[in-house]
């Protein structure tokens, strides 16, 4: 090859770069491994990691079954090594994939158009900003407190540079909702939208049509936030929401210690052309028959550049295509009814503990570790084999004596016993 | 019809909803082990939704058949040369998705105490090393999700440093040849872009460059080697200028693997950067993603990374949240870890020779491609190229049959296309990256198939202009679709 | 064309052998952590070989390209209906697939201590338990390694037991419908095979059995429902009459998924039968095999069963292998260990209510198929259907297309054809089984391509004779193959 | 579908069974359990067996790296869920491997035909004997005792009821190699095949050639078994046999407690009509493209009954695909470094070692156990995690003071030297 190239040696390939750029010695990094010692190491990282813990932790990553089938399918080559599909004649399995999950996520949330997959549900927030931003021509933005503190930080990082100023309205102590009265204080001209999250990271029902009311009276738009898809099974969609920012990762997605998960946006058709990100349309081959191709790109990096409506390229497309599979596998009936089968354990566990709030709530809830110190509680249980939830603290220091805790189906009474004993008890 | 492939019956396939009825399910949970809950009593009835309307009702056989049916109607890397430019398209070593599947790993939650979480973080402060090493940069941060999202980063970084200096600053340089990620990432962090063109040899034009590096110019964004394959022989110089002036330079990363193990950004002026974990270190990219988009940086940059930061803490690893300057997050928890775990097994497989020895096939495989193919098409730019080679469609073009065209047309002879008119500055861009992971053979129907596909446009150039003949969706009214967009079913 | 499918590119491929080049390898091995040794000086120079003449040497990414191609000129159950009579060709639940490669399991080695393999030990015992309720049998066997080996088995027990009683005796009876295996499987216990033939209704003639039941016969081997589908109705009058002249009843128990949960052999009379995993309980065929032939007994013929046994030893499971009347070993080890796994995957998954309700479904296809079809297709045997029905090619022979013609045709409609030419008691049989995963939509699919086909016989049956048309591979000369065999890649 | 079917309800499906053959009660089994459980419940299972055990044991089965490449093209569902190829056109995948199985089973045995798989090696030996049986017209068969234990006692069964009289060839107690003069005294006009294995039972290489000059002088065929694939890296293949029968475990096979694995037959040419099994063969479409079928299939039952070459039906084809890829992964160079490896490891070990027997060996060797009880010994290693090997007294009572120990390339130095360790001390 190198011959049929001109070359003498593959040194030649490099001649042309100035001598100065050439790096002098080798990589410093370990020599090449074979699988087998490759698989030796991650297994003796996982090991590790937490094994054979029953675990309580939600708050943005859960804990759910996974069907077979989604890994079958996305381990199928044909998904797994593609590329994004500009090729539409080659790409109908994944382009019909993605229709089919547009198709579901406006099902699921109310919305009539939905995109093929942001980042995650934290960077779908910004997103919602800055499309909620276009339409309005406005620049503030209000969001609750009770909002995923990450998704806010996430915001916060994007609004800060774009000039867009943040206002956070704060939650009612007694039940863990929005203050809605803070927000309508907090409401100016200049809101371009107001942004909650249901259930919220309380695992609180918010009361998504007055906060709508109060955005759409001020002439902003209301971004609807979830983390917990598999509420969606169950309760209300936010039809009186603009924009809809959310998580997949409840939908046969691993928790992978944080990603990849799949971000999704929808909205109403009317604002489609202000959307970030992909989007799949149907249309027809030059014989006639139904095809499908990415469309609208107008709004996109690749044709816009810097009047582009969001910079996104790579997406989540095999993450949404497990959670795709995930619906598919579920349907309408097994998705109402593994949703039911959280409220269910949630509710048989939160009715052991303390409650810190009142509001109804899905599969997660806040727990008052009863005047003892949340931390002590939470390794008694790491003693038992238990992660007992997340310690608020962190994130809400009038909440440092408090944890929240999540159940799912996954969640064994045995173990909710334990947990509910680790919190009552010495 | 060349002897790469030959027509074969695929299964025609309804959309979900289209096979749905009343009452099939896919699924089976196990018994409730606590008393059922009644929704409306738990959650108010006004909270509690009617079924979905509309979505699936499909049993499992339905489901898989569903799926696979459709996977037959895609391309990928698994069954043949991928030469998308710029998108690195190399083989997925499937060792990788088992080791990002173990339990440990796949089932580990980003809450969960550190001490139990030691193994995940381990990893990733190996990458990190790794990846700072590759590059010749000081520290790495992988919360990213992909490239743009790693460009926005850096740049962020950028506007936090000068900042702190006092001033953010006002533009973004960029040279015309750039992805269009680059722009657009420029105004998402609140930068008006200038485009700097590029000179007859498709590098950035240091006159042009020098002429707009004013004190308003925060950074350079460059691509290098650059979106045409070309190495940018100044970037020492070019990084001098910027730096002169009180601006940095941000490097897009995509091109890396022309670079790994042969030249470190690090080593010729670069102050940030990102890395496609999706392209150079052979992350799948699944129909579009996930990928994943690590920066890298110069110490002087360090302090402004997002937080939390991986710190040793004795023995163990620890996370420090605890960053005063720090841009704060760009993405919850700790990025895509799953794709971490894949990058880093690549890492682990190549070792330093090997992760330079694919650079070197790659790049060879490039300009084997090219030697075969300019006396067929037109090559703009004629500067040595490394990993990928940009050609132009102005000889088809005098016969009426443009870039897209080819592209279709190469599909009826087995392969994907290239990259179709990107670059913008060459007008009927061909880009094409066939990657170290191609053989020879591969390489040569390639060949094969572009110089018989020049015949054709020779003969009948209509008959090209209405490939693709053998695919089971001939080609697809785009137009149409972006005229009067259904981007749902609706029944 | 019919609506099912549309021809597609697929990717040609050559043989490994053909794009071997010298010195490429798809695999690394881990440093060696001893000594190397030197092969000639450790075994002797004439115990060494010379490197593996032929063999491939290719890289990882053309192995997976070269199987995935490989791949897709392939039918699957995962890709639509397969209703190959007598195969039973149901859906193969995935999950059973992740149980079967479990580490613990996958990885148990078949002499690690029984206190290391109590886990295997329960799923084979759990296993046998089931089987037994099942086919109202006493005890299991999991030794033999799919049908035929069960056949063999179960005939051994056979011999063994007469023997015991003083005369092995001569002969099996077998009626004229059964499959190759049985008299196959006969010949090779050591018995002469006489032939039963079938009564008008297609099942065993009652007389004729009565007049061949004499003493020098050990056993009839009969299969129910018969390779028509069709319930032998007699069964416990057939059973009577072998047990009076001191004969057994062995019963091929392919067709069980017409039974389980409705009827069970052990109640109508039979001593002995052999399951299919790899039909009834839904593991895989993969293309032919593996499966697994569990034998079912009664108690007379338990002290015989092949050893070991499992045994209960306290709390814990162990093995018997002190059985002096047994026949002794049929397979290394305990049998297909992986395929017991998934069969029993499958039992939990179903359940019994769940494993009656398939039965349920799976003769309702097949009955929903006949009578859809009857009009169009002759009925050789009109007696009720059971999982499966048998057309025969009468009709349409008359316009010169035989039942091979129109299982070729069907492949260009989509669909995996039926079982051609079996049983040989029905002159050109279309023996179809749709079983009961598959939907009301495929079914009806498949139904409207039968009919069809039957219409082009009618208008141009040459056009059928010539078929399939829109596969990769067209008619295959079966013919050449045979005469002049070629076997093996010969470069 | 009952309405169309012209009934009424689904018990009519079964009206025409007679009454007493009907089940009376529903069937005495547990209740349809969920993915979720079944999981559990094999996950509890495999917890139960051996987990974390450095294995020393071979005898049949053996611990060797598995290419993850093959599971991935074992699960694509157009492998994994097709049937035996009869509908050749639809069927090329699975034949196309299958020549190349066949063609490398050659090349590896250095037969001129082989076929698609047998069941396993053990049921491979006697269908091998029957075979030589049918083409030389004799009825006897001499079998060396160092051939596998369990493969001998599955000839015995398959032996005895065809009438075929079984004669053992004792070994060398020094050497461990099977007795050839006792092979000598043994043959008689009447036998048929003389049966070696090699690598044989204990690991070493026997005088294949030798014996091969035995049984042909007597007028027999010599079969040559084999249980350890892997030797076929490095030794000499059996060029003097005329009919080879063996076990492909050791190529990407996982022991999975004994099965599934896949036997191999190979031979001569000229026996091609006497073979059992299925076999693929090249021919050409209507089109002139090459192409596969099954074929010469009149020696099998489905066509020729009690007259078939043997009963087998259904065989290990995925399996048997599994090594075909295993073989195309490790490759000339591979396979041969990979034997070299196993080589080394058991020679490092063996060299802590004393070895009851002097011949060469390749991966497994007898150990003797110093006049300590070989299951004290075993157990002590338990407690280290160490699976020792297998104590030889089962199968041979003569050697019931020595222990059958296996090091692949799977074995690591440390282990190896803690199981030296067991065997020297206290
Ligand atoms: C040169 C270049 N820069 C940036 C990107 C954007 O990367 P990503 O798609 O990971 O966001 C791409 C991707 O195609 C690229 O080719
Ligand atoms: C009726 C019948 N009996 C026996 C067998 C043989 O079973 P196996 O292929 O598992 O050996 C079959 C397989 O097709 C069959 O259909």
């Amino acid at each position: 090859m190198l011959a049929a190239c001109g070359l003498e040696s593959a040194e030649q390939l490099f001649a042309h770069l100035p001598e100065e750029v050439r790096i002098k010695q080798a990589l410093n990094l370990a020599p090449g491994a074979s699988e087998y010692e490759i698989v030796e190491y991650f297994r003796a990282r996982a090991a590790e990691n937490a094994n054979g813990y029953a675990s309580f932790l939600g708050a943005g990553a859960y804990f759910h079954y996974r069907p077979v089938l989604v890994d079958t399918v996305v381990s199928r080559g044909e998904f797994l090594t593609s590329y994004t599909p500009y090729q539409a004649e080659i790409a109908q399995g994944t382009l019909t994939a993605i229709f089919e999950f547009q198709s579901m996520i406006c099902q699921l949330t109310g919305m009539e158009v939905a995109n093929a997959s942001m980042y995650d549900g934290s960077t779908a927030v910004p997103e919602a900003a800055m499309m909620a931003a276009r339409i309005t021509g406005r620049r503030r933005v209000a969001i609750a407190r009770t909002v995923h503190p990450e998704y806010r930080a996430v915001l916060e990082t994007y609004a800060r540079n774009q000039g867009m100023p943040l206002e956070e309205f704060g939650y009612e102590a007694g039940s863990g909702l929005a203050d809605l009265e803070d927000l309508e204080r907090k409401m100016t001209p200049e809101t371009a939208a107001v942004i909650v999250q249901s259930p919220n990271f309380f695992g609180a029902i918010e009361k998504v049509k007055a906060a709508a009311e109060i955005a759409h009276r001020h002439g902003a738009l209301l971004v609807f936030v979830f983390s917990e898809a598999v509420s969606l099974g169950l309760l209300e969609p936010p039809r009186d929401a603009d924009i809809v920012a959310g998580e997949l990762q409840s939908f046969a997605i691993s928790p992978a210690y944080g990603g990849p998960y799949a971000g999704i946006m929808a909205t109403k058709e009317k604002f489609i052309r202000q959307m970030p990100g992909r989007l799949v349309g149907e249309t027809k081959d030059s014989r006639g028959n139904r095809a499908f191709c990415l469309t609208l790109s107008t709004r996109e990096q690749h044709i816009r550049r810097e009047k582009a409506t969001s910079n996104i390229c790579t997406n989540q497309a095999l993450i949404a295509l497990m959670a795709t599979v995930f619906m598919s596998v579920y349907g309408k009936q097994g998705l109402r009814e593994l949703a039911e089968q959280n409220l269910a354990k949630a509710h048989y566990l939160a009715g052991k503990l303390k409650l810190r709030f009142s509001a109804p709530f899905f599969n997660e809830f806040v727990v008052s570790a009863n005047g003892k110190a949340p931390d002590e509680i939470l390794r008694g249980l790491l003693r038992k084999k238990i992660i007992g939830g997340l310690a608020l603290g962190r994130f809400y220091p009038e909440l440092a004596d408090s944890v929240l805790v999540c159940a799912t189906e996954t969640s064994r009474r045995e173990d909710m016993d334990t947990l509910a004993s680790g919190f009552q008890s010495e | 019809m060349s002897k790469k492939v030959r027509p074969h019956i695929t299964q025609n396939e309804a959309l979900l909803f289209e096979m749905s009825s009343p009452g099939k399910k896919g699924y089976q949970l196990p018994a409730l082990d606590v008393p059922a809950v009644d929704a409306a009593e738990a959650l108010g009835g006004e909270n509690v939704r009617d079924g979905i309307e509309g979505f699936p009702e499909v049993s499992e056989v339905e489901v898989i058949r569903h799926f696979t049916r459709l996977s037959t109607w895609n391309y990928a890397i698994d069954l043949g040369l991928y030469p998308l430019g710029s998108c690195t398209m190399k083989y997925n070593p499937r060792v990788n998705e088992l080791v990002a599947r173990l339990d440990g790993l796949a089932w580990a939650h980003p809450y969960q105490p550190e001490a139990l979480s030691q193994g995940s973080m381990e990893v990733m402060a190996r990458l990190e090393a790794a990846l700072a090493e590759i590059t010749g940069m000081d520290a790495v941060t992988l919360q990213p999700a992909a490239g743009a999202h790693g460009e926005l980063t850096g740049i962020l970084l950028i506007r936090a440093l000068l900042e702190k200096r006092g001033n953010p600053r006002k533009k973004v340089l960029i040279p015309d040849s750039a992805h269009g990620t680059n722009p657009a990432t420029a105004a998402i962090a609140g930068y008006a872009v200038e485009n700097i063109r590029s000179n007859e040899c498709g590098t950035v034009d240091l006159e042009a460059l020098a002429r707009a590096a004013d004190r308003d110019v925060a950074a350079l964004m460059v691509t290098n080697p650059n979106t045409l394959g070309v190495f940018e022989d100044n970037i020492v110089k070019v990084a001098d200028i910027m730096h002169s002036k009180g601006a940095l330079v941000y490097m897009d990363g995509a091109n890396m693997n022309a670079l790994v193990g042969i030249s470190r950004p690090g080593d010729f002026g670069v102050d940030v950067m990102h890395l496609n974990l999706h392209k150079t270190f052979s992350t799948p990219h699944g129909g579009g993603g996930p990928g994943g988009g690590p920066v890298a940086v110069k110490k002087v940059l360090e302090p402004f990374l997002p937080y939390p930061r991986l710190k040793r803490s004795g023995k163990k690893w620890a996370y420090d949240f605890k960053r005063p300057k720090s841009i704060g997050k760009v993405r919850a928890f700790y990025g895509n870890f799953g794709v971490l775990v894949r990058a880093l097994a690549y890492i682990l497989a190549h070792g330093g020779e090997g992760l330079r020895n694919a650079t070197v096939d790659a790049v060879l495989n490039a300009v084997y491609i090219r030697r075969k193919l300019e006396a067929h098409f037109d090559l703009p730019y004629k500067a040595p190229n490394m990993h990928e080679v940009v050609f132009s469609d102005d000889r088809q073009a005098k016969r009426g049959v443009r870039t897209g065209d080819i592209a279709k047309r190469l599909i009826d002879y087995g392969f994907h296309p290239y990259t179709v008119s990107f670059p913008l500055i060459v007008h009927g861009a061909l880009m094409i990256e066939p990657t170290e992971t191609e053989s020879l053979r591969e390489l040569d129907a390639f060949v094969d198939a572009m110089i018989a596909i020049a015949g054709e446009i020779e003969n009948d150039p209509d008959f090209v202009r209405k490939a693709p003949y053998d695919t089971r969706t001939s080609r697809v009214d785009e137009v149409t679709a972006a005229r009067r967009p259904i981007v749902r079913w609706v029944g």
